[in-house]
């Protein structure tokens, strides 16, 4: 079932939490909504899901497939429903709470008794808690009760699942975990799923399509990919990974800050630049094109890359680096070890062209 | 709670304590333990007697008061109240204080008419123009007739009202227990309210409008009558009724540690002189100076009126037959 | 934001229900009070008021309250703080015992006062030897009405204290504060609006308790008379605008309570909006 | 009584790391013997001058069993209204703003803090038949004062915060998600209000409203009012307790309070218990 929103925005009193939007998710989609705390991205979902009502001016529309449900209840709009604090009834055992759905169907649509049973244990079966079907909420780890939110959300066999922050609460080793099953979960069974994270790394990690918010306003709809690679704007860039800044002034071709140069490709006048930290290259000799003397602060050599903390005069904030674990054994790095970087990629928003895609340029080295 | 305002709190409790304490004047304290429904009477009392101690020994004294059921009051002296003197409506209520060697146990034999200085009877006060004709106890057995009188059980007026009703229908069946019991059964059955003292069964009967007869003492009928407006209630007083004594004595033990015996006697001594029984006639009770009594006949009808003792024997007799639990009260209000 | 019962039709429905319910049922009764103090014009009503026994029962009145206080909060805050700080053998059973104020019906209460300190009483025999008088004094009454008010300090306390644990005491000990200090400066900083609630209860119900004072008291006018003593019998004594005028000021008394308690949580609600 | 003061905290208490513990278990002790049970000898020692079978006879007097009986019918009438009343006035106060609502939140106190001897002569006076109420009862067939309408009213309305302030806290603290989760999965206001609101209600509202019961089953000033005090149909225990006491009976007065004395603290020790287990499933505890 594909969702279709139109001119969907929101108030709260006088503040408003979401400017009228357009998204469109086809059937089957992963989409995450990706935004720090206040862009909006937790209202959207809520007002999809019916939790909370759009604004009534500009008329938005809401469309599951063909069926305009902008006025229907959200009882009646055939949404599971994951909540951050996985909300179980805590009064109810495990099995109680998956079947809850099942039975507050109207008596002529409710499945027998048996069926509902045998639709409960083959979903706890799925969320692998078929063991603990008696036991009540409070009995279980917070991954297990997220896992059995998600099989009381998915009793009712919705035709869209949307996940607020769905594990946002867990510690890191489970969330991980978590992550892969609902992928999994998603590509076999195939609803369209929409769900909420403030997780950059999350987001890109799940979702077919990340919606990036901020500010009540959608900024890129992407797949993860291309808002990696080409981000719309400065905001979407900096809020998808680390991002180390040079500022400078630019003249005959040359950007000048401090002691540091770098050949770029631009009109004369003041400019930032921005970069990931993977492409920052380092060198032992300076290249043609840069000329960016750095010293080695901190180096944490976890991981598949090798984070390095680089510091120099002329910089405000410390740049940081990813190298290949190679590269670190033959530049024999330590703290205190001068080097220079050399930039590979650089990004430039100018700010007066704020929402227009960016200039990302390559340079050779 | 800030310090201050706690210490503020101290302070003002430390002088309350001190305006609590009662002033230690010199003149004596009498204290009267009395039946609740005489506050006005002995408001008006007590300053004449006051006036009639002073010009007859020079001293200024103060009379205390202390009123509520006349149970619950030699309750609370039989605990400690220190009662000098007590003026009850109910003799066990003194006799329980002479059994306990509270109160001389010649009591009754201590003053005249059985210590008892004014005594009333039972009447009945019924709505404008009487509309039940209600003349005499037979008619308040009468299917529809709601009575409202106080519980037997917790109030002495109550007590009175169904001795009375009792003597009647003895005399009336000539002892035949059966249909005595019969009369007192439906006689109960027709109580519309019984509260639990005799102000209450009055709110009853006038503020809320329950009942056609409210049955109390003579004095009582008459005082609500006058108070409630005399155009809307009559008295009626039957042609056989209970003589109702109040009795009055001395508590010995607490008037000699407050060295108050001689001011206790002449107090209730002062209840038989012609001004008091004036002011006694006043409040509508029957008394026994020959001067007041002719000088007030016409507001007291003759009747006659049985003893407790013609009616049931002892008092304590009467309480263990009739008011007693399991006694004849409880079986005739049986279901 | 959707949540059950929402609709504006059960939303209207429901209010109008409670607010009628609560007017027939708390409101009118309230009202009658004040309309039977003043049926006879605002003169009658001054005049009950400030009749000498009226005036002597507001006194004993007040002053048993005042008394009454310091021995409540004292008592409470001993026991919550040792049944929340402190584990130990019958700290359950000690926190039931004060429930027993709440299960014991006021009259009751009052006898079994009279039955231990009455001149027929074990301990009373004794002190009248000593020619002490506890009962029909304004001990007496001091004593039933902590005994009916006790539980009040303590049960706004506990569930607090509770709830709070004990991190900052103890934090509190480890940079070496004394016993005294840490409750003045930790403690009290953090129950004093429950404990000040507690002392409105407590209040509240020391100047209004009838039942077991009425035992206790030997009502004797202008002495041992206490405002809900004294109503009654102006009750009794036809005197009904005396007694509703008696009712009016008790009346005012529990109005003065709930918008001392309405705006100590009103003060609470706004603390926890700005935290 | 207070918003909070029936919930059951959860915290855990420490070792003696604190101080003040002899001082705070001697005022504790020293007040909890001298003014709770101290007197309480008294009590029983009254009791102690009773046989087993004089004990017998006294607490089951069938007058005495009557008002047992109309006792607690209508302290368990008033108990179930003001579950009912005191669930919608809690509801009420927490779930929707309107104009008043502190006025009303505040009224909910009055009946703890008017003394019960006002209350009773002011509900006598209200439903009298010609009383404010009364004259508009009376007409529709309903007698309340001078039934046990009226003792269930006058019970009701001493008892009403207990629902209300048990109930209200508990409802504040409910979160939002538990009405969306529900909502999400289809269930109707009605059915959600059952499933999921009022399981979740269940341990304050039955605490609230065995508070209010065994409350009622003690008053006296605010019901003897307006009970009527008819033999076998109106009169309530503690009015049994009171003619005994007008008897100079003790040791009677003593056995039927006893009696509601140790059926109060059942019920609640009761509740305790009952409210412990409920909360320990709710909070977790496994096995």
């Amino acid at each position: 079932m594909s969702i279709r929103l139109h001119a969907i925005g929101k108030h709260f009193g006088k503040t408003q939490a979401l400017e009228p939007v357009d998204l469109d998710i086809a059937e089957g989609e992963l989409v995450g909504l990706l935004g720090p705390s206040g862009s909006g991205k937790t209202t959207l979902l809520r007002i999809i899901a019916g939790l909370e009502t759009a604004d009534r001016e500009p008329g938005g529309r809401i469309l599951f497939g063909e069926r305009d449900v902008t006025h229907l209840h959200v009882r009646d709009r055939r949404i599971g429903f994951v909540f951050q604090h996985y909300a179980l009834f805590r009064h109810m055992t495990v099995f109680d709470n998956v079947a809850f759905g099942l039975t507050v169907m109207p008596r002529k649509q409710r499945p027998s008794s048996g069926e509902i049973r045998s639709r409960v244990h083959r979903l706890l079966e799925m969320v692998k808690l078929e063991h603990m079907a008696q036991r009540y909420p409070a009995q279980l780890s917070g991954g297990q009760q997220q896992r059995v939110s998600l099989a009381r959300a998915l009793a009712l066999r919705p035709d869209v699942l949307l996940l607020d922050e769905p594990f946002g609460a867990l510690d890191a080793k489970v969330r991980q975990e978590l992550r892969r099953w609902l992928r999994h979960l998603h590509d076999e069974l195939n609803f369209t799923s929409l769900f909420v994270t403030h997780d950059q790394e999350e987001a890109l990690e799940l979702s077919d399509r990340v919606v990036v918010m901020s500010d009540g306003r959608i900024e890129q709809i992407d797949t993860p990919d291309v808002l990696y690679r080409r981000p719309a704007n400065r905001f979407v860039f900096e809020f998808l990974g680390d991002v180390n800044h040079l500022e400078g002034s630019v003249r005959n071709g040359v950007l000048t800050c401090g002691d540091a140069r770098l050949a770029v490709d631009l009109a004369d006048g003041p400019e930032e630049l921005l970069l990931r930290p993977h492409e920052v290259e380092l060198a032992e000799k300076p290249a043609a094109h840069a000329h960016m003397p750095v010293t080695v602060t901190a180096i944490s050599p976890v991981g598949a890359e090798v984070r390095v903390e680089l510091a120099a005069d002329w910089l405000g904030e410390p740049w940081l680096a990813t190298i290949r674990h190679a590269d670190y054994e033959r530049l024999a790095l330590a703290r205190g070890v001068r080097l220079y970087a050399l930039p590979r990629h650089w990004h430039r928003f100018p700010a007066e062209r704020d929402h227009q895609p960016s200039k990302t340029v390559a340079t050779t080295s | 709670m800030r310090l201050t305002s706690l210490r503020r709190t101290l302070l003002a409790a430390a002088l309350g304590i001190g305006l609590a304490t009662p002033a230690l004047a010199a003149e004596r304290e009498l204290l009267n333990s009395s039946y609740d429904i005489a506050r006005e009477l002995f408001s008006a009392i007590n300053p004449e007697f006051i006036t009639h101690w002073q010009a007859e020994n020079g001293e200024e004294v103060e009379i205390q008061q202390s009123h509520g059921g006349s149970s619950a009051q030699a309750r609370a002296i039989l605990q400690g109240l220190r009662a000098d003197v007590v003026t009850y409506n109910q003799v066990t209520d003194v006799q329980v204080l002479a059994d306990a060697g509270l109160v001389a146990e010649d009591w009754q034999q201590q003053l005249p008419n059985n210590a008892s200085p004014y005594y009333s009877t039972t009447a009945f006060l019924v709505r404008k123009d009487n509309p039940k004709g209600i003349e005499s106890w037979d008619d308040l057995v009468e299917e529809g007739v709601q009575i409202v009188f106080p519980n037997p059980k917790t109030s002495g007026n109550g007590r009175y009202t169904y001795l009375a009703a009792w003597g009647f229908a003895d005399q009336e069946y000539g002892g035949d227990e059966e249909r005595v019991h019969d009369f007192m059964r439906t006689f109960l059955r027709n109580v519309a309210v019984f509260d639990t003292g005799g102000r209450g069964a009055t709110t009853s009967f006038i503020e809320r409008g329950i009942g056609d007869v409210l049955i109390s003492f003579e004095s009582e009928v008459n005082n609500i009558r006058q108070e409630y407006g005399s155009d809307d209630y009559e008295v009626i007083v039957p042609p056989v009724s209970i003589l109702a004594e109040f009795p009055v004595a001395v508590v010995e033990s607490n008037a000699e540690r407050n060295g108050n015996q001689d001011l206790a006697q002449a107090y209730l001594e002062y209840l038989y002189s012609e001004e008091a029984q004036r002011m006694l006639a006043g409040f509508n009770y029957r008394v026994h100076h020959e001067a007041v009594v002719e000088e007030f006949a016409e507001n007291f009808p003759a009747t006659e009126l049985l003893t407790v003792e013609e009616i049931g024997g002892s008092w304590d007799e009467v309480m263990d037959t009739h008011f007693g639990s399991g006694g004849l009260l409880d079986q005739l209000q049986r279901r | 934001m959707q949540r059950i019962g929402d609709a504006p039709a059960v939303r209207r429905l429901l209010i109008t229900a409670a607010v009628l319910l609560a007017a027939l049922f708390l409101l009118l009764p309230l009202v009658a009070i004040f309309a039977q103090a003043f049926a006879r014009g605002v003169d009658v009503f001054w005049a009950n008021i400030t009749n000498t026994y009226t005036l002597a029962a507001i006194q004993l009145t007040l002053v048993i309250a005042v008394l009454t206080i310091p021995v409540c909060l004292v008592f409470g805050v001993a026991l919550a703080w040792l049944v929340t700080r402190f584990r130990f053998p019958g700290r359950r059973i000690l926190q039931t015992l004060i429930d027993i104020p709440f299960a014991v019906s006021p009259v009751v209460a009052g006898l079994v006062y009279l039955l231990l300190y009455g001149r027929t009483g074990w301990l009373g025999s004794w002190l009248d030897g000593h020619d002490i008088q506890l009962m029909f004094a304004w001990p007496g009454i001091l004593m039933v009405t902590i005994f009916v008010t006790c539980p009040f300090v303590a049960r706004e306390l506990i569930p607090l204290m509770q709830a709070q644990g004990s991190r900052e005491e103890e934090a509190a000990v480890t940079l070496g504060a004394p016993g005294w200090t840490i409750f003045r400066r930790v403690t009290l900083p953090n129950i004093r609006w429950a404990l000040l609630y507690g002392v409105i209860l407590t209040n509240a119900r020391a100047v209004g308790e009838f039942g077991a004072v009425s035992v206790v008291s030997g009502a004797i006018r202008g002495q041992t008379n206490t405002l809900p003593l004294h109503l009654e019998q102006l009750y009794q004594d036809y005197n009904t605008v005396g007694a509703f005028a008696s009712a009016s000021l008790l009346a005012l008394i529990a109005l003065l309570t709930l918008v001392a308690k309405a705006s100590l949580e009103w003060r609470a609600a706004r603390r926890e909006d700005h935290a | 009584m207070s918003t909070r003061s029936f919930a059951i905290g959860l915290g855990s208490t420490p070792k003696r790391v604190l101080p003040g513990f002899g001082l705070s278990l001697g005022i504790s002790l020293t007040f909890v013997s001298l003014m709770l049970l101290l007197p309480m000898t008294g009590l029983f020692g009254q009791l102690a001058g009773l046989s087993l079978a004089e004990y017998w006879t006294i607490i089951t007097n069938d007058r005495v069993v009557a008002s047992y009986v109309v006792t607690i019918g209508a302290a368990a009438v008033a108990a179930i209204v003001n579950a009912a009343f005191g669930l919608l006035l809690a509801w009420v106060l927490v779930r929707y703003e309107f104009p008043g609502k502190r006025l009303l939140d505040a009224l909910m106190d009055l009946p703890f803090a008017l003394p019960t001897a006002v209350a009773g002569i002011t509900l006598a006076t209200l439903y009298a038949s010609n009383g404010w109420m009364g004259r508009l009862l009376e007409p529709l067939g309903l007698q309340v004062a001078y039934t046990w309408v009226g003792i269930a009213l006058a019970m009701a309305f001493t008892s009403i915060p207990f629902v209300v302030r048990t109930v209200q806290p508990v409802l504040e603290d409910m979160p939002h998600e538990m009405d969306e989760a529900a909502l999400t999965l289809g269930a109707s206001d009605i059915t959600g209000f059952r499933r999921v609101i009022l399981p979740h209600l269940w341990p304050a509202l039955v605490t609230g409203t065995g508070l209010a019961f065994v409350r009622s089953l003690g008053e006296f000033g605010a019901i003897i009012f307006i009970a009527g005090n008819m033999p076998y149909e109106t009169e309530i225990t503690a009015l049994m307790i009171f003619v005994r006491l007008q008897e100079y009976d003790y040791a009677g007065a003593s056995a039927i309070a006893s009696v509601v004395l140790f059926a109060s603290l059942a019920l609640l020790l009761v509740i305790n218990i009952w409210q412990g287990r409920f909360i320990k499933r709710l909070h977790g505890g496994h096995g």
